[in-house]
Order: structure tokens, then C-alpha cells, then sequence
């Protein structure tokens, strides 16, 4: 995972031209029984765009996520891939869950070539692939672990990395980084930056720290409260590479300083 | 019944042998009658488990029991103190039967025929002597174990002949409407006309309580006699205590019963010491008997009435 | 997939189906009457006994619900003691086994020369016919406890009840619940074992009685009521399932797995 | 509390103990011999009888565990087959009910006739007494498997097979070993009814013609030897248990739940 | 939770008279089979003291709250709680893992009781008691929620009001805020240091957050990656109230990027 990965091109203002439309949301509204959750989340995600949504906890981010990913009908409102309907479809975007969700009888190496054996691949291949990236998730000598043996951001890792494995063009992440320290965060951030970048993947990514999203997202999605709705859309117009040291200038402070308040307010 | 009027009286168990049918009518007329209550008893009847009713028997839970020959005669030489104070009925009832389409008329024409049996090692040895005894071989005989399935059901299928009671199943055929051929065990083989069923107790409880014996064989025999001499009616007795049975079938069976219960003695319930002696020298000629059987320790006459 | 099913329909449909084959295969002789009577005469025959049979069922429902009770009530308190004591349950184990594998009929006559003719005897054998699968199932259920949430339960210093009511038993309800369905499904059978071992009535007499007199279709008539009774003590279990475990109200076993609200796993065929 | 159980050992000390007591207990006269003799005396008529035992315990052996692993293999698959079609599941699950609920002794003449008088009927009883336990057990394990689980792999269109074989079938592995052990624990038992009900030979058999000749030692010679042939059964399957679980490898369900290395919940009373 | 509830006796430079010691670690190693997790770890929490734990993913954090909490027994070392010890015991200090572990079987009502319930209360005065604090949590209305029902972050906050509620003198946090957006975070936070303030308890707080540890800590521990060792223990000496604008100015800035640093030396 060293700088080599990342192609320059990322590098510069963002988008000159705008790039067409990924996945897109229109008007989705959801409630569980009486509580209203969402109401008429619209937004679209272009294609190689890095977008993160950021929301107070229990607004629906979660809820979104599982409605984009088909696993859950939204009351109204429908998702669009590549312009075509896919409202409750399932399979056609790359989905990682806010728990683990690891499997408990499968080692580390196992969990992780799940994906790669839906895909077609035998098991003695997909460990084989799998077990080329575990040096870079910081899993190497776990591969025969079991998930309970392994600590909270180590099997978050794991799950990043089964997710990556079965990539889509669209990859819905919901907190990916949360059980991490700032150091394995930062790589894996930087991975993450270089997989859209090689890949042209779409990502939309749930985060609660602000600093993250700045540095990684091309825009930000704000949500309010539950109900759910966006209350903001900030394009991030910092050239990239963005490093830690960046968050200091007062652009990056004002933009930040802009979606707290703006967080802060709606949490009246 | 009626321990509340007359407290003095003895309460005793009697356990069947098998379901409740034309056999025991007589401890039911007598139970019914009050024959029991006039002897200073007060009788309760029981059903025995799967494996019979002897093992409650000897744990000194019930008095008397339902027994057969063939048990008693295990039990002795056992060592297990069981004695026959009477016979219900007086010849082997019991025989060979197959659907007349078999064509089996002999014990010659079971060759190439399938037995259906329950599984006793008697049946085996039966079957041997009295082919031996008609010329023909029992190697050709399929002998395949039923257990408990009844011979309607079991000649439904592979089985064509079966060992079944003249006065139970033959009746039942007969109300049915299926034609059977049937060969009385006792015709082919003297030594098999031995007695089923038979009244038992226990040689400890004739020498401690000899005149309960004594007064509970004297009621059954009174019911035994009043079955011989007014079946409908006993019938009906034995229904109004299981009706569950088939009335049809108990009704005819009892008319069938009543000349059977004391067929050729002088008084119901007589056993001669040749059926027994007879019997067990048949079971040790088939290597069948182990242990030391006295045929007079095995049966009593000496309380009948 | 699953549409092709989608109108074979309820287990109502499935029964009158099967009712319907096995009528014209007693009507054309396919099956001989004396194995196998028709419904119809099974139902005649049920309907018109009905007077003699319900003392019967009477008893045997008494025995083998009273049974089930007292059998799961024994098979709880009993794994509840064996799981408190591990060696005592590895001491144990093998006993209640044993206890499965000796032929009822060989105990019978032993049950019947302790507890007597009566009820109690009967009693027993749906006691040990029922506490069995309760014991294991509820012995399996505490044993795969979310470990680290006795951990959370062992810092907060919680003691054996408190932990046990808490987390254990919970957690196990699913398991246990498997146990008794299978108990249920044994229990009235057991009577009926019991009465056909010796009984003074019952329907397991009733069908001894009618068996050895040959009429067939009052012991058909006599197995559908137990039928029916063991199919409303299975059912009665389930919805007590239902009742204990609300947290997962919508995950019934009986009908299949369904899910929350707005799930699609069970949509998926709908386009 | 534990403390006093320490040293109450191991199942071999109380087996060893109850039959001192049942030794003391015939010996004394305090049961009659006639119906339940001396463990001495079994163990003696075992010795002596063993070479005619032998055959008897092949013909059971071989029906008992026959039946038992197509019984399994049987509820397992219907399991499968009903999980798969939730509509067909709640038509057949009361039929499942039924088929246990119905005296062995009434359908096992129907099993003559379908299946002949030899070793097929007898298997057929055991299969009919071992599928039942596994198929509840099997369906209410997939029933409780963590919907999110399934959400991820719905989401990754794993389809129905991957989705069972990596989801399904191992989270409802506890469940349907707890099923397994109670169909192991019938299934010898399950032999000897069939045997009992007709069969040439068997240890159900030779039990039958003991009882019927009053050797009540030869009859628990073989009671001792179903239960032996029992506990071996059982026993597999708890070993097939932990080597088909080794995620759970040290929560064992015989011996009682321990825990990872240095965990201290079995260690509490270490001061 | 307003600000009111904080006493002002916090405010001002850090302790200026040493406090008696709390809890201590005493050289506490640890291994899994062949895993070394931790090795020789010592430090002490004073009465009072807010002591946040850094360190990588997977350096023995957690197992190092086991062991304080007396769940799992070191390979060596001993744990003492006013000078007592206590290595092994469990009950004596509270303890919030960082899976939430709720009952899944209770609503979140009876989840937060259940604390009450263990130190003797009954189930009825336990749910009145633990209703009152629902409101603070951002709760209020989904007392009859099933776990299931709720949002990561929701799961979170009930958990700790579970351990609020079985509290001690000493508090282990495993990650408390994780899945907390920046406004909750800020809120319970806050709520937090009143709770050490008014109750005088010791907490020993682990977190990924560098921010969130200057603005809570006392004395900041900076662990190894695994086997963790202590390698670093930074007092933190910034007057309080500390607010997120604090967070701007060069003594913040220098502390952070010091500790930054410093994971980033050990991770190498
Ligand atoms: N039961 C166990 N068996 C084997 N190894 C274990 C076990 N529990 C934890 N470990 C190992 O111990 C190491 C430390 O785990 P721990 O959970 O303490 O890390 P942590 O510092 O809390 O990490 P994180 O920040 O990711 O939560 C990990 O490498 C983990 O794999
Ligand atoms: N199955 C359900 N039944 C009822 N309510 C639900 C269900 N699932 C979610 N909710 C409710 O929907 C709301 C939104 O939940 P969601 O998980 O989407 O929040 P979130 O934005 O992801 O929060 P967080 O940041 O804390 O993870 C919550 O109030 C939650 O209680
Ligand atoms: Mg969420
Ligand atoms: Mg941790």
C-alpha cells in the first residue's frame, strides 16, 4: 500500500467535467411502523465519486444503506443504478454492514474468501487471493484465527477486506473505519483512496468523523435527525493527495466548523 | 365393588393374560354376579402388561393371575413358585388356520407356504413335529415372525398360514365372511392339547391362605358354570365391563366357549397330571425346557369345587 | 422456485389431499380394510362411538398431559441442576440415557408394582418419555451462551439466578422449545403406551380392545383422536413459543422463517 | 457450591455406586430377583450367554444404526426440503406430527406388507423414530439464524445454496446435534421395538423368549448390552459434535461448558 | 446535561496535589498460546483521574480491561484496587466492553434496568430509576425497543447507561463513543466528565480519538503495537472546561501530533 498506488490523475481540483450518474436516490422515504425514518432522501452518486454521508446517530444512515443495497423496501422512493431501477434488487452494489457480521466458524482466511467463492472461484484459489491482501489489513499469521479470537478493529479489518473482495462499481461502506486507531485508519484510508482511484469504484461512505470525510469525500451529504433528510451538500474542493497536516489550514477549519454547526443545529 | 358395605371383605387382584375376552368371562360373571362378594371378596380385575401378568404375580400385587400352560410350566422349572389351581378350558382350542384359497388342508400341504409366527421358538419345534408326523418337511416352510400383527391383516401379504385360536379368530372369520381351513393343534399332536388358559397363584399364598383359594375358586367356578349354561347373557356381562369389544364377536365366541369350558370333565376347571407331565416331556424332547420340572408341583385340583 | 408452492396451499389442502388418496385406495382395494380402513368408515366408526371414547380420552389426556408437565418440569429442574454442577452432569449424563434405552415394556411392570395401577404408573412412562428431549435440548441451549455476554454478567457480579435468568435461560428458550415440541409430540403417545402396557381405561385400552376383536376401523377412529390431540399439544407449545420469545414474534417456526417488516428475503420473487 | 461436587467424581464412580446399591438392594431381599436381579447375576448370565447374544446384537446393530443414519440423513433432508418451501412446511410439518403420533404396533403391520418381513421393516421403525428429533431440531436451528447474516449474504446474492452451506447449516449445527442425540439415544431402542414387534432375530428377540422362559438375568444381560450399544452411539455423536464445531471446540456439552484458556468463570472458587 | 451539572473545581491546571493511587497495574503480561499480547504492563489511575488508553488495533487494549476487570487472569502481574488485590475478581470496578452486548431479548428499557436490578432494586423501581436517564441518552421513546430495533449508535449509548448505572469507582470504557457522531459524542462526553466530577470516580477511557483523549484525559497512555507495552504517558495539562475550539491552538496541536508521532514510530 505505498503511494505508488495512487494514480496522479486524483490530484488537482475536482471534477472539471461532470461525470455521469452512478447510483442514484430519488425521493426514498422509510418508516418502521410509526416512526418515520427517512423522508424523500434524493441524491445521486457519480460514477468514481467518493461520497460520505454524515448524520446524527440513529437518523437512518444505516437504514439508507440497506435500502440502496436492496435488502430493504423503502415505503416510497426508488434507486437507480446506471439509470435503471433497482429498488429491492440485491447483489448489484458492494455493502458493508455496520456489525462485523463475520462469520463465527470460519477462520480469518475463510471470511475473507467467502466473497471470492460466491464468485465462482474454488476455495483453494479464493484463500489463495485472499491471503495476498492480509499483509496490507495488518491480519497476517490470523488467518487461523477464529473472529472471537481476534480484537474489534481487527475483525472490522476483516470485514473491509471481504468486502473489497466482492467489489461492485458501487461500494456502500457504513463506518468502515470506526474500531480503528488513527494510524491503521490513515493506511487503510489511503487504500481505500487508491482502490477507488485504480478500480474507478463509486463509494459511499457512513462516517461520524468529520475529518475523515473532508479528507476522503468529493462531497459530503449532511442528514438531520430522524427523520431523515439532506439537510446539506458540501463539495470538498481540496486538491488531493489531502494529508492530516492539510486539516490545519483554515479552509479545511471552515468547512469543518460549517458542517458541526450545521450538525449542531439540526440536533436542537 | 362394594368393599364400602362389608368391610371384612379380602380384596384381591386378578390379572389377565391378555386383553380382556370370552376366556375370562367367568371371573367377570362371578365379579358381576356377586358371586366373589358372597365369599368374603372383593375381586378387582387388571389387564397385564405387554409381558404378562405373572411377574405381578410373584411381586405379590395380584393374587391370581391368568396364566397358560406353556408359562406355568416355564416358570417351575425357573424356580419361580407358580401353581394352576384350575383349567379355564379343557382342550387346546387353538390350531393352523389359512384363507381356503391356500388349499392347505394337512400339515402336508405347508410346504412351499409361508408361516407367519411371533417369534417362539415352540412354533418352530410345532411346526417340525407335526410335519415330521404328516411326512412332510418343514424346510420348506417359510417361517417369517409378525409378532402381534393379527392373521386378517398378516394374510393380507405374504403370509398364508398362521397358529390362531378356534374360539377368537376362527369366530371372527366367520363373522367376517372369510372362508379359512383350519387344523386344531390338539387332532394332529396329542401332546400339544395341553391346557390354555389356566387359573394360577402362587404356592406361598395356597399355604397361607388356603380357604381364599378355596372361596375364590368356588365363585369363579359358579361364574364359569353360569357362562356354560346362559352365554347371551354372559356376553353381555363381559360387554358391559369392555365395551369396547366387538359385541358380534364376543357373542359368538361365548356360545362357541360355553361347550368348550369344560369339554369331557367332570367338573370345570379339572386338570389331569398326564396333560402336564405329557407337555413337558414334549418341550424336553425339543431341547425347549431347561431346569427341573415336577409335573405334580406344577397344577392343583385340590380346590375346586 | 419457491412460487410453484405458492398455491399448493396450507396444511388443510395438504390433509384433504391426502384423505382423498387414501379413500379411493381403500375403495378401489388398493389397501385391504383390515390394514388400513377408509376415512369415511373411520369417521363413521368415530362419530358413533364417540359416547365410548371420550371417558377414554379423558384418561389419557390427563395422563399425558399431567406427564408432559411434570416431564418438563423434571427436565428443566433437572438440567438446570446438572448444568449448576458439571461434574454431577457428566456423573449423570449417562444415567439418563440408560434411562431412554431400557424397554419401556421391562419397566412397565416394574412401574406398576411401585406406584400401582393406577394413574401414577401411566404417569411415569410420559414423564420418562417427555423429560428426555427437554433435558438435552435445555442442556445444548445453556451450553452455547454468547460467551462474552456471561462475561459482561460475571463483571457486573451478577451471581448464579441472576445470570442464569437473564442471559442462560433466554438464550436457550429456542433450544428448548425444539425439546419440547418433541416431548409434545411424544406425550399423549406415551399414555397411550402406558394404557396398552395395562390400564384400566384409556384410549391406548380402548385400541388394545378394538384391536384384538379386529375392528379395525374403530382403532383408526381411536388413532385420529390421538392424532388430533398430540397435533393440539404441538401447536399449543408453539404459540407458548411464540409468547415467551416476543423479541423474535416474527420468526415463527411452524410457518417458516419470516422477517421484519419491509424485508424482502421472503419477496424475493416478487419482481 | 461447586466445591462439594468436586470430588463426587466421574460418571464411572456413580455407576459403580448405584449398582452397589442395586447389588446391596437384591442381596438383602429388598427386590424381588424376579424382577430385577442382582447386577452380579446379570453379569454373570452376560458372560455365559454372550456367544448366544453375539448374533442377536449384529441383526440389531445393524438395524439400530442403519435406521439411525437413514433416519438422519433422511430428517435432514426433509429439514432441507421444508426449510427451502416455507408454504410446503406448513402443509407437511403436521403430517411429521402425525407420523410419530400413530402407534409403531398399528403401522407396522402396513410396514410388513410394503417393505417384507426382513431387515426393511425393522429399519423403517428406527428411521421413523430417529427422523423426527432431527428434522424439528434441524428446522428450529436454521429458524434462529441471525438475520443480519443473512441480510450480508442476501446482499452479496449468495444464493440458496451458499447462503445454507456457509450460513444456515453451521449456525444451526448446535440445534441439530442437540437433535442427533436424541435420535442416537432411541435409535438401538428403536431396533428393539421392531424386533420386538416381529423380527427372526435380534437382542429385542432374545429378550422376548428370555422373559417368556423367566430368565429375567438373561433379560437384563440384554437390556445391558442395548445400553452399552446406546451409550456408544450417543457418544459418537457428542464426538462428531465437537469435531464438526471446532469454532466452539472448548465448550464441550457432556462434560459441561468450560471456556477459553484463562478464562476464570470455572475457576471462581480458586480464592 | 447542561453545563451547570460540572463543577468548576475541574477547571484550573491539573492536580496540583497528587491523589491517593486507585487502581494499579503491576506489571501485567499476557499471551494467547503463542500470541504475546501484552508484556509488562504498569501504570496507576488515581482517585479521580481521567486516564485515556491509545494504542494500534489489536495491541491488548480490550485484554488489558479484561484483566483490570478480572475477567481473565494475566500470564503475570498483579492488579490492585486500593491497594488490595484484586487480580481476578470481577464485581469491583466497572466495566464497558466494547461489543455492546445488550440482551437481545430485553427492550431497552429492561437492558438499562438491569444493573439496577443485580444491585437489589426491583424490576419496577429499577425501570423508573433507569427511565430518568433516557432522555440524556437521546432514548426517550424507544424504551420498548427491542435491540434489534436500534441503530449502532443507539446500542452504544444504551450500553453505556447500562455501565453508568453499574457504576463503581473506577470505570473501564472500551470505546464508548465509536459509532457516535460528533454532536452525541460532544454531548455524552461532556456528561461524562460531570459524572467523574460529581460521583468522584476514576475512569480509564479506551478511544482511537487523539482528539477525544486530549479533551477527556487527565494523563494519556500511548501503547505499543502488540505485544503492547506502555511507551508513552503524557499528562495532559490544559485547564478545563476543553472544547473542541481548544483543539486549534498550538499546545493542543503539538501534544496531538507528538502522540500521532508516536503510534506512528511504535506501528512501523
Ligand atoms: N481468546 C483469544 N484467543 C487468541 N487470541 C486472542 C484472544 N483474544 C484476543 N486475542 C488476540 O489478542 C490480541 C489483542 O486483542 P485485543 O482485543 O486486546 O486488542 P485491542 O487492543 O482491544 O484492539 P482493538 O483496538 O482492535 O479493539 C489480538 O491480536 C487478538 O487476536
Ligand atoms: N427493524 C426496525 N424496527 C424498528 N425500528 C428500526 C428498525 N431498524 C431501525 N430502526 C430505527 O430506525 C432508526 C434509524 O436507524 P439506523 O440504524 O438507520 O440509524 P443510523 O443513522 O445508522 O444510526 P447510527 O449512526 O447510530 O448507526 C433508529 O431510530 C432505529 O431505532
Ligand atoms: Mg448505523
Ligand atoms: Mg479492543
Amino acid at each position: 500500500m505505498n503511494k505508488k498506488e495512487m494514480e496522479p490523475s486524483r490530484e488537482g481540483v475536482s471534477p472539471p467535467v461532470p461525470r455521469p450518474v452512478k447510483l442514484q436516490a430519488e425521493g426514498i422515504s422509510m418508516r418502521f411502523d410509526d416512526l418515520a425514518v427517512l423522508e424523500g432522501i434524493s441524491f445521486s452518486l457519480a460514477e468514481r465519486e467518493f461520497l460520505c454521508l454524515l448524520g446524527p446517530s440513529g437518523c437512518g444512515k444505516s437504514t439508507l444503506l440497506r435500502i440502496l443495497s436492496g435488502l430493504l423496501l423503502p415505503v416510497s422512493g426508488r434507486v437507480l443504478l446506471d439509470g435503471e431501477e433497482i429498488t429491492g434488487r440485491t447483489g448489484k452494489v458492494s455493502y458493508m454492514h455496520q456489525r462485523d457480521l463475520l462469520l463465527p466458524w470460519k477462520t480469518v482466511l475463510d471470511n475473507v474468501a467467502v466473497p471470492l467463492v460466491l464468485k465462482g472461484y474454488g476455495w483453494k484459489e479464493a484463500r489463495e487471493k485472499a491471503r495476498a491482501h492480509l499483509e496490507a489489513f495488518g491480519l497476517k499469521g490470523f488467518e487461523a484465527y477464529y473472529p472471537s479470537q481476534l480484537s474489534g478493529g481487527m475483525r472490522q479489518r476483516v470485514a473491509l477486506l471481504r468486502t473489497y473482495l466482492y467489489r461492485n462499481d458501487v461500494m456502500l461502506l457504513d463506518e468502515p473505519f470506526g474500531a480503528l486507531d488513527a494510524i491503521t485508519r490513515e493506511r487503510l484510508q489511503e487504500w481505500l483512496l487508491g482502490v477507488v482511484e485504480r478500480l474507478s469504484t463509486s463509494v459511499l461512505l457512513v462516517t461520524h468523523d468529520v475529518d475523515e470525510a473532508i479528507l476522503l469525500a468529493d462531497r459530503i451529504l449532511v442528514l438531520s435527525p430522524r427523520p431523515g433528510r439532506v439537510v446539506a451538500a458540501h463539495p470538498v474542493p481540496f486538491p488531493r493527495p489531502r494529508t492530516r497536516e492539510h486539516l490545519l489550514t483554515t479552509d479545511y477549519l471552515s468547512l469543518k466548523a460549517n458542517i458541526l454547526e450545521e450538525l449542531r443545529t439540526w440536533s436542537r | 365393588a362394594g368393599g364400602r358395605e362389608t368391610p371384612s371383605l379380602t380384596p384381591i387382584t386378578v390379572v389377565l393374560d391378555w386383553t380382556v375376552n370370552t376366556n375370562h368371562t367367568g371371573l367377570y360373571v362371578a365379579l358381576e354376579k356377586g358371586y366373589y362378594r358372597e365369599e368374603g371378596l372383593d375381586v378387582s380385575i387388571i389387564t397385564p402388561p405387554e409381558t404378562g401378568g405373572v411377574s405381578l404375580l410373584l411381586a405379590g400385587k395380584a393374587r391370581f393371575a391368568v396364566s397358560y400352560q406353556e408359562e406355568v410350566t416355564y416358570a417351575r422349572a425357573a424356580g419361580r413358585p407358580v401353581k394352576a389351581i384350575a383349567t379355564v378350558i379343557q382342550h387346546n382350542t387353538s390350531g393352523f388356520a389359512a384363507r381356503v384359497e391356500e388349499g392347505i388342508r394337512t400339515p402336508k400341504d405347508f410346504e412351499g407356504k409361508t408361516y407367519g409366527g411371533w417369534g417362539s421358538p415352540i412354533e418352530e419345534a410345532v411346526l417340525k413335529a407335526v410335519m415330521a408326523a404328516y411326512g412332510a418337511d418343514y424346510s420348506k416352510v417359510r417361517n417369517v415372525t409378525v409378532g402381534a400383527v393379527d392373521f386378517f391383516a398378516a394374510t393380507e401379504g405374504e403370509v398364508d398360514f398362521m397358529w390362531i385360536f378356534e374360539g377368537w379368530d376362527g369366530v371372527a372369520a366367520r363373522l367376517k365372511g372369510i372362508p379359512i381351513t383350519y387344523i386344531p393343534i390338539a387332532e394332529i399332536e396329542p401332546a400339544l392339547d395341553y391346557y390354555t388358559p389356566v387359573l394360577v397363584t402362587t404356592d406361598g399364598y395356597i399355604e397361607a391362605h388356603p380357604e381364599v383359594v378355596r372361596a375364590f375358586l368356588r365363585a369363579t367356578s359358579r361364574g364359569y358354570r353360569f357362562a356354560i349354561e346362559h352365554p347371551d347373557e354372559a356376553a353381555e356381562v363381559l360387554l358391559s365391563y369392555a365395551p369396547e369389544l366387538d359385541p358380534d364377536l364376543v357373542r359368538e365366541s361365548q356360545r362357541y366357549l360355553a361347550g368348550q369350558y369344560a369339554r369331557g370333565a367332570a367338573r370345570w376347571g379339572e386338570m389331569k397330571l398326564e396333560v402336564w407331565r405329557r407337555f413337558a416331556d414334549w418341550l424336553t424332547r425339543y431341547g425347549l425346557l431347561e431346569g427341573i420340572f415336577v409335573p405334580e408341583e406344577a397344577f392343583t385340583n385340590e380346590f375346586l369345587p | 422456485m419457491r412460487r410453484s408452492w405458492r398455491s399448493t396451499g396450507s396444511p388443510f389442502l395438504t390433509t384433504v389431499g391426502l384423505l382423498a388418496v387414501w379413500e379411493a385406495a381403500s375403495r378401489l382395494g388398493a389397501v385391504s380394510p383390515f390394514l388400513l380402513p377408509a376415512p369415511s368408515a373411520v369417521v363413521v366408526e368415530l362419530v358413533r362411538q364417540a359416547p365410548l371414547l371420550l371417558p377414554h380420552l379423558g384418561a389419557t389426556l390427563l395422563s399425558g398431559l399431567g406427564g408432559f408437565l411434570v416431564g418438563v418440569f423434571l427436565g428443566v429442574g433437572l438440567a438446570l441442576v446438572l448444568d449448576a454442577f458439571p461434574r454431577l452432569r457428566a456423573s449423570l449424563y449417562p444415567l439418563l440415557v440408560i434411562s431412554q434405552t431400557i424397554p419401556i415394556i421391562f419397566l412397565y411392570p416394574l412401574f406398576l408394582i411401585w406406584f400401582g395401577y393406577g394413574l401414577t404408573s401411566k404417569l411415569m412412562v410420559v414423564v420418562l418419555v417427555c423429560f428426555f428431549p427437554v433435558i438435552v435440548s435445555l442442556l445444548d441451549g445453556l451450553a452455547s451462551v454468547d460467551p462474552e455476554l456471561l462475561d459482561l454478567f460475571t463483571s457486573m457480579r451478577a451471581g448464579w439466578w441472576y445470570t442464569f435468568w437473564l442471559v442462560r435461560f433466554p438464550s436457550a428458550l429456542p433450544s428448548l422449545f425444539s425439546g419440547l415440541t418433541v416431548s409434545a409430540t411424544y406425550s399423549i403417545m406415551g399414555a397411550v403406551i402406558g394404557e396398552w402396557l395395562g390400564a384400566p381405561r384409556g384410549l391406548g385400552v380402548y385400541m388394545l380392545r378394538a384391536y384384538k376383536t379386529f375392528s379395525t376401523a374403530r382403532v383408526f377412529a381411536a388413532i385420529l383422536v390421538v392424532v388430533v390431540a398430540s397435533l393440539v399439544v404441538v401447536y399449543l407449545v408453539k404459540l407458548a413459543s411464540c409468547l415467551a420469545m416476543p423479541w423474535r414474534a416474527r420468526r415463527d417456526t411452524v410457518t417458516g422463517p419470516s422477517r421484519n417488516a419491509g424485508d424482502l428475503t421472503h419477496m424475493r420473487s416478487v419482481p
